[in-house]
């Protein structure tokens, strides 16, 4: 893979040049949230150690968006999501989030949706260093050796760029005047330095290697029901994690007496009571127990079976966001330690 | 002569809320007239005794969904003199931002699809979109923009939970400002143009009689919705706080809802009672239209309302641009916080159908007493007066082809609200 | 309901009648006030009685009524027994006919009569008053529309499928749902008593959209964790009974079964 | 925009009509639909134990399992018991009228495990539509199986599913079947009890030379299993079929997860080898 230097006082420069590849999107503050956007000025971008409250998935799995259309002729898709993009300062986790999406969602059969969305965007990384919850460190998410364009290391007076794809290069190529062949040894001594600083800058950690035979072993453990019992099945977690991939498809007609309308896909949980429920009222995850054991199980061992590895990418967003503090980290200590940690 | 001892109009049709009216007939001559309010009692003063002022905040509004923005907005202004909050400049002009919203959104409902079809004959404005496609067309994006208006300042199109004691939850942004002024200025020559349709009409004169008027005066020499002084068409001014002088209730056993009476005769609010009290203060367009449409009859003859409403139409398109302007200038709106758990208050505000009183004793940051007067509640009775003059010239006049529509066409005028007038005071009247 | 000719589908236009109760006209405001589809309702649907937007009803067999308001006085309960009895299917629309209301927060404390006195003082009425009710309360219902006022994409999918003799679809999640698709920070991180969790959705979570935390319009999530909520929001130093208050304002009386037993 | 649909879009349903339908009992409707282009209808193969997505537009779309057999090509054959939203307005649909299908979706029975064996074949009420497919198929291909044996309960006569056709099978005499009902009145003609009740008229089985299929009501699969190991079934040899909710079919919605496997791509159909490792099985 190439290595390449920039100025830091080109970035800004260099990403705006990027909108001939697509439509310019980056985590921006949306209502003082920061949320994954289109960006009107690149000004609008911004960079920092935080993780968008809502991770990338939403970019590439939208929250809801119609799927086809139909009338008396039949079903037609819509692809009105489908557009040339460039994604600007996406975390080493959320790239790995997308690889791990991508073995559900461009395994045959192909879902052409998310498959258009990511033929058709650029990823460009951005370096980052820990934030009070990141666990990256623990699920060896904190760097990533592909999925993106380009890839951006912060280290003060310039960045060193990854060029990981051909498209990246093609990117680089636009303005190459920014960037310097000579990686020197002093730089990768001093990337050197910075990886090792940050690697001391975990403030939390958690047993994610051997989890998966720690959750086989508690299946029956009397633990899930003191979680079972704070859980609020407010759903906040499967929203603000980057590998929940679940939906659910709604019809809707139009207003008229012609057979027109939609069939709709939007983000569901596994949390929701009727996640499970089928017809005549028989619901195989009635408790909350038994949800939770299903969104765990995914985050900390099944995905292991057939995608290469647990599903959790160690962003740290369900430590954030939980309001009753059920996250990995504290389900991974519980059943660890036997005893549901206090607040 | 037909012998007709009782009309009944019931359910009475494009009013919000369920009605009804009773006229009974003695010897050629009405002897009884009741306007029914047949939607059953709610007793909010009841349901908020005990709820602390942002509850009561998110109830109230509930008393009736067109004027949903009116009770939180008279609500704000008496809990907040209650419990010692002082808002800031661009709070104010928010405020009114939001009250112009909801003028705009009740006005053209009424004009354009409640009273409208009565003048020109139809059953409803679908039915006459047909003919007056181009009106109808338009006075929806009007009340559109309107309801744009009330969603972004209120938080959603009816009930928004946005305005709170002391300022806002969330502000609109800089561009959704410059868009409502925008479109305040695009929307308002076709106001304008209602002025001319509706001086062109012919307007009943039936059931014509001097009645008094009643409004709130502003705290400045503009026209404006607000205030803390009642004024009345004899020239007496009372100071909100006072309004039990002003205003005497009573319960009648045909409506749940009470009745007001000012000098112990029914009296009007509204529109109408605005711009004949106030309606010298325009200035612009709406001082044009209000030149234009104004003549002596107004005073006896309710049915002008509807040209009162569409004169305000003129004004709050007007506004907007002027307090969009100011706001971007940089006033400020930051939530002020209360200075005292315990204190009284009495907010008075001009809902589109006219004063709207809440009144509230809290004690220890909980609500004791309320008291509400709504509009409804106070011409009700005036309504009434009306149709039995009407029946007493259509009876004498032998034109009694019409009559029903005839008197619902004077209680529509009023455009009466009657989830708002079912429910009242705490005073009790044996 | 679907015939079939000149190669279009197209369904007959059901007859409906639209009714309004004891409430504040929201719930029928809001469909008037949807500008995008009131003309294509009024086009879809044959409109039988809609007393607020249109005169002269006609009273007789409905394929869909939809009920607005609480049941307050006995002239009420005889017309929604009248009206069950000539309709196909009946809806009840908005908080005061799913649950009876902001107006049946009292409901088993048995304060009505003295809060009726206080009110009205010793009047006789036309009709008595009774102590508000939802719509089920007296008779069967078939779909529920909840909300306070109902919203706009929740109320038309319902419509649109009743048009075409389809069942509507539940939504059984609650308002944190739609909050987080809105991308808002759940105010239950800086201990803001919110009962989104509680609280049934659809509204597109109105309240926290502008920072403002759920007041429950639209009725109880059956799914909730109330003992844990509550004890949650206890913990922010709320006491046990300002959240039941709160709790109790939109579900009337229906809320109380969940709130006691702790969920379904 | 101008992309390019190159790829065929997986979850575009197909129309097909409705040729038939009859009511197999109450609210349980058979339904004969074929793929209105012909070429697709002919070149639509399938195994038994797989399923389609069937929409009816505007009102959504679930998973049915395919009730006729793939030696039978052109028609497909469902039953479909009325539940819910979708099934109700299928009920509505009459002959002629249009439905949408994609698929065939799910793994199917494992056929190159059974081939050469005898087979018993193990239903519960509703199990018997997907459990028709390999019936037809086994009686359709009669020498690729050994001895086959075709076992059904259903709760009451009234209950019980393709009467007419099942008693006809009877008269055949390469296949043994064995029909009984929970509770039975005066005309019922066959055994009264549970269907595991069944197992004693079996004639000796040759455990290594034997596969067995079993598709029913979740509370019936454990009793059944226990009947298939007395009979030293290999665990492996002993195939069962799941349901869970579906959304997508295709393995991406998630809905219909158990553990870390989909119903619907590494299902519906499981051995009960497979099954011994789900924590979660009901
Ligand atoms: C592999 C498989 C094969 C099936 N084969 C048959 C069959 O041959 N005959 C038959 O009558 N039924 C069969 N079912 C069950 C059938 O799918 C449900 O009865 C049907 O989905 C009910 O839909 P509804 O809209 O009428 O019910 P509702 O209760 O209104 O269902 C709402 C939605 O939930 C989902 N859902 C509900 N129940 C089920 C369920 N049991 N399985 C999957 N999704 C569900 C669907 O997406 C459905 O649209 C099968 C299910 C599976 C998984
Ligand atoms: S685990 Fe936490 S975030 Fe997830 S549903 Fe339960 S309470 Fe909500
Ligand atoms: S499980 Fe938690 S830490 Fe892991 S990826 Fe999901 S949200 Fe992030
Ligand atoms: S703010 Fe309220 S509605 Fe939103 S996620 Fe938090 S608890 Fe739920």
């Amino acid at each position: 893979m190439r290595i390449l230097k920039m100025q830091s006082k080109f970035l800004d420069v260099f990403l705006e040049s990027l909108n001939k590849f697509g439509n310019l999107y980056g985590p921006t503050y949306k209502n003082k949230v920061l949320s994954y956007d289109r960006l009107a000025n690149i000004s609008d971008l911004v960079l920092t150690d935080e993780h968008p409250m809502i991770p990338i998935k939403k970019l590439f799995h939208p929250m809801k968006f119609t799927m086809l259309h139909f009338n008396e002729m039949g079903f037609t898709p819509d692809y009105s999501t489908i557009e040339k993009r460039v994604i600007l300062g996406v975390h080493p986790c959320e790239i790995h989030s997308l690889l791990i999406l991508d073995s559900v969602f461009m395994r045959e059969p192909m879902d052409p949706y998310y498959a258009q969305l990511r033929q058709n965007s650029a990823i460009i990384g951005f370096s980052c260093l820990p934030t009070e919850n990141s666990l990256c460190f623990s699920t060896d998410t904190d760097i990533v050796e592909e999925g993106f364009d380009l890839f951006f290391v912060n280290l003060g007076e310039y960045f060193l760029v990854w060029v990981g794809s051909s498209l990246g290069h093609d990117m680089i190529y636009e303005r190459e005047e920014f960037f310097d062949k000579n990686v020197t040894h002093d730089d990768i001594q001093e990337y050197v330095e910075w990886r090792q600083k940050k690697n001391k800058m975990f403030k939390k950690s958690f047993e994610f290697d051997s989890m998966p035979d720690i959750m086989e072993l508690s299946y029956e453990s009397e633990i899930w029901e003191e979680f079972a019992k704070i859980c609020l099945s407010c759903g906040q977690c499967s929203m603000v994690c980057p590998t929940c991939n679940c939906y659910s498809v709604t019809d809707v007609f139009d207003v008229t007496n012609e057979q027109i309308g939609r069939r709709d896909r939007n983000w569901d949980s596994c949390m929701y009571v009727d996640y499970s429920l089928v017809a005549g009222g028989h619901n195989f995850r009635a408790s909350r127990g038994n949800r939770l054991k299903l969104w765990y199980g995914h985050k900390l061992k099944t995905f292991g079976k057939d995608y290469g590895r647990p599903g959790c990418v160690g962003c740290g967003r369900c430590v954030d966001s939980c309001p009753v503090d059920i996250n990995v980290l504290t389900i991974s200590e519980a059943l660890t330690t036997k005893e549901v940690p206090e607040k | 002569m037909p012998k007709k001892n009782e009309i009944r109009i019931e359910p009475l049709a494009r009013v919000e809320g369920h009605g009804g009216i009773k006229v009974e007939i003695e010897n050629n001559k009405v002897s009884n007239v009741e306007v029914q309010v047949l939607e059953g009692p709610r007793l909010f003063e009841t349901l908020v005794v005990g709820k602390t002022p942002q509850e009561d905040l998110s109830i109230v509004p509930r008393i009736c969904a067109i004027c949903n923005l009116s009770h939180k907005y008279a609500a704000l202004r008496g809990l907040e003199k209650a419990v010692g909050v002082k808002v800031d400049s661009g709070t104010k002009l928010y405020r009114q931002l939001m009250h112009h919203g909801e003028m705009i959104e009740s006005h053209s409902l009424h004009i354009y699809f409640l009273a409208l079809p009565d003048f020109l004959g139809y059953d409803n404005a679908v039915a006459m979109a047909d003919k007056y496609g181009a009106v109808v067309t338009k006075a929806l994006q009007l009340k559109k923009f309107g309801n744009k208006i009330m969603r972004m300042m209120g938080g959603r199109m009816i009930h928004g939970e946005n305005p709170i004691l002391g300022g806002f939850g969330k502000l609109p942004t800089k561009e959704e400002l410059i868009e409502v002024k925008k479109e305040a200025i695009e929307l308002l020559p076709f106001a304008v143009e209602t002025i001319d349709l509706l001086a062109g009409l012919e307007i009943p004169a039936h059931m014509e009689r001097e009645t008094q008027f009643l409004c709130c005066k502003p705290p400045h020499d503009d026209y404006d919705y607000y205030g803390d002084v009642l004024i009345t068409s004899d020239g007496s001014e009372y100071s909100a706080d006072d309004y039990k002088s002003a205003i005497k209730e009573r319960v009648v056993s045909h409506s749940f809802a009470k009745r007001g009476r000012y000098n112990n005769k029914p009296f009007t609010v509204g529109a109408l009672a605005r711009i004949l009290l106030l309606g010298t203060r325009l200035t612009d367009k709406a001082g044009e239209a209000r030149d234009k449409l104004i003549n002596e009859r107004w005073h006896r003859n309710p049915i002008f309302n509807n040209h009162a409403q569409a004169i305000e139409q003129v004004f709050s398109l007007e506004s907007i641009p002027k307090i969009v302007d100011e706001l971007l200038a940089g006033a400020k709106s930051k939530v002020a916080k209360s200075t005292q758990a315990t204190g009284s208050g009495t907010g008075a505000v001009e809902a589109p159908r006219g004063t709207l009183i809440h009144h509230y004793d809290v004690k220890e940051g909980l609500i004791t007493a309320a008291d509400f007067i709504t509009p409804t509640a106070m011409f009700l009775d005036d309504i009434e007066e009306f149709i039995r003059t009407s029946g007493d010239t259509l009876l004498s006049e032998k034109r009694m082809d019409n009559i029903e529509l005839e008197f619902e066409k004077i209680a529509r005028a009023y455009d009466p609200c009657i989830s708002c007038s079912a429910h009242l005071v705490k005073v009790v009247y044996k | 309901m679907i015939e079939v000719g000149n190669n279009k589908l197209t369904v007959v236009k059901p007859k409906v009648g639209i009714y309004g109760f004891t409430g504040c006209a929201g719930d029928q405001l809001l469909i008037i006030h949807t500008e995008e589809e009131i003309l294509n309702l009024f086009n879809s649907v044959d409109i039988r009685s809609f007393v607020m937007a249109s005169s002269n009803p006609t009273e007789e067999e409905l394929d869909v009524a939809f009920i607005e308001g609480s049941i307050s006085t006995e002239e009420e309960r005889e017309h929604i027994l009248k009206i069950r009895k000539r309709a196909k299917i009946l809806v009840a629309i908005g908080n005061c006919a799913v649950s009876g209301g902001l107006q049946s927060m009292f409901t088993g404390d048995n304060t009505f009569e003295k809060r009726m006195n206080k009110v009205y003082g010793d009047v006789e009425f036309l009709t008595n008053p009774l102590e508000a009710k939802p719509v089920d309360a007296f008779v069967v219902v078939d779909y529920y529309l909840p909300g306070c006022p109902i919203s706009a994409p929740q109320a038309f999918a319902l419509i649109s499928r009743l048009i075409h003799g389809a069942i509507p679809e539940p939504y059984p999640h609650p308002v944190c749902h739609e909050c987080k698709l809105n991308e808002n920070r759940c105010l239950l991180l800086d201990k803001i008593t919110c009962i989104g969790p509680l609280t049934a959705g659809g509204c597109g979570s109105a309240c926290p959209n502008h920072g403002l935390p759920c007041v429950g319009c639209w009725g109880p999530n059956e799914d909730g964790n109330f003992e844990h909520h509550l004890e949650l929001l206890e913990s922010f130093g709320k006491t046990r009974e300002e959240i039941r208050r709160l709790v109790r304002g939109y579900g009337g009386h229906k809320i109380l079964k969940f709130i006691d037993k702790g969920g379904k | 925009m101008t992309l390019i649909e190159t790829v065929e879009n997986p979850f575009k349903p197909k129309a097909a009509r409705i040729v038939r339908h009859y009511d197999l009992i109450k609210d349980h409707r058979f339904f004969q639909i074929r793929h209105i282009d012909m070429a697709k209808a002919m070149s639509f193969s399938y195994n038994p134990g797989q399923f389609i997505m069937l929409s009816i537009p505007g009102v959504g779309e679930c998973p049915f399992s395919i009730s006729s057999t793939p030696s039978r090509p052109g028609i497909l054959e469902l039953g479909v018991r009325r539940v819910g939203k979708l099934t109700e307005s299928l009920f509505q649909k009459r002959d002629n009228e249009v439905v949408y299908i994609r698929g065939p979706y799910g793994n199917g029975f494992k056929l190159d495990k059974m081939v050469d064996k005898d087979l018993i074949i193990v239903a519960g009420g509703l199990g018997v539509i997907p459990l028709r497919s390999i019936l037809y198929y086994a009686l359709d291909n009669r020498d690729q199986f050994k001895r086959v044996f075709f076992l059904y309960g259903a709760r009451t006569p009234n209950e019980f599913l393709f009467k007419t056709e099942f008693f006809q099978l009877k008269n055949r005499k390469d296949i043994e079947c064995l029909y009984t009902v929970d509770k039975s009145d005066a005309e019922w003609p066959h055994a009264t009890g549970v269907v595991t009740k069944l197992f004693k008229n079996l004639p000796e089985i040759d455990p290594s030379e034997t596969t067995a299929v079993v598709v029913g009501p979740p509370v019936m699969y454990k009793f059944v299993i226990d009947e298939f190991l007395k009979l030293k079934i290999p665990k492996n040899l002993i195939q069962l079929s799941l349901e869970r909710r579906m959304k997508c079919g295709i393995g991406k919605c998630g809905h219909c997860a158990i553990e870390h496997l989909y119903t619907c791509m590494d299902g519906p159909v499981f051995t009960y080898w497979d099954t011994l490792h789900f924590r979660e099985l009901i």
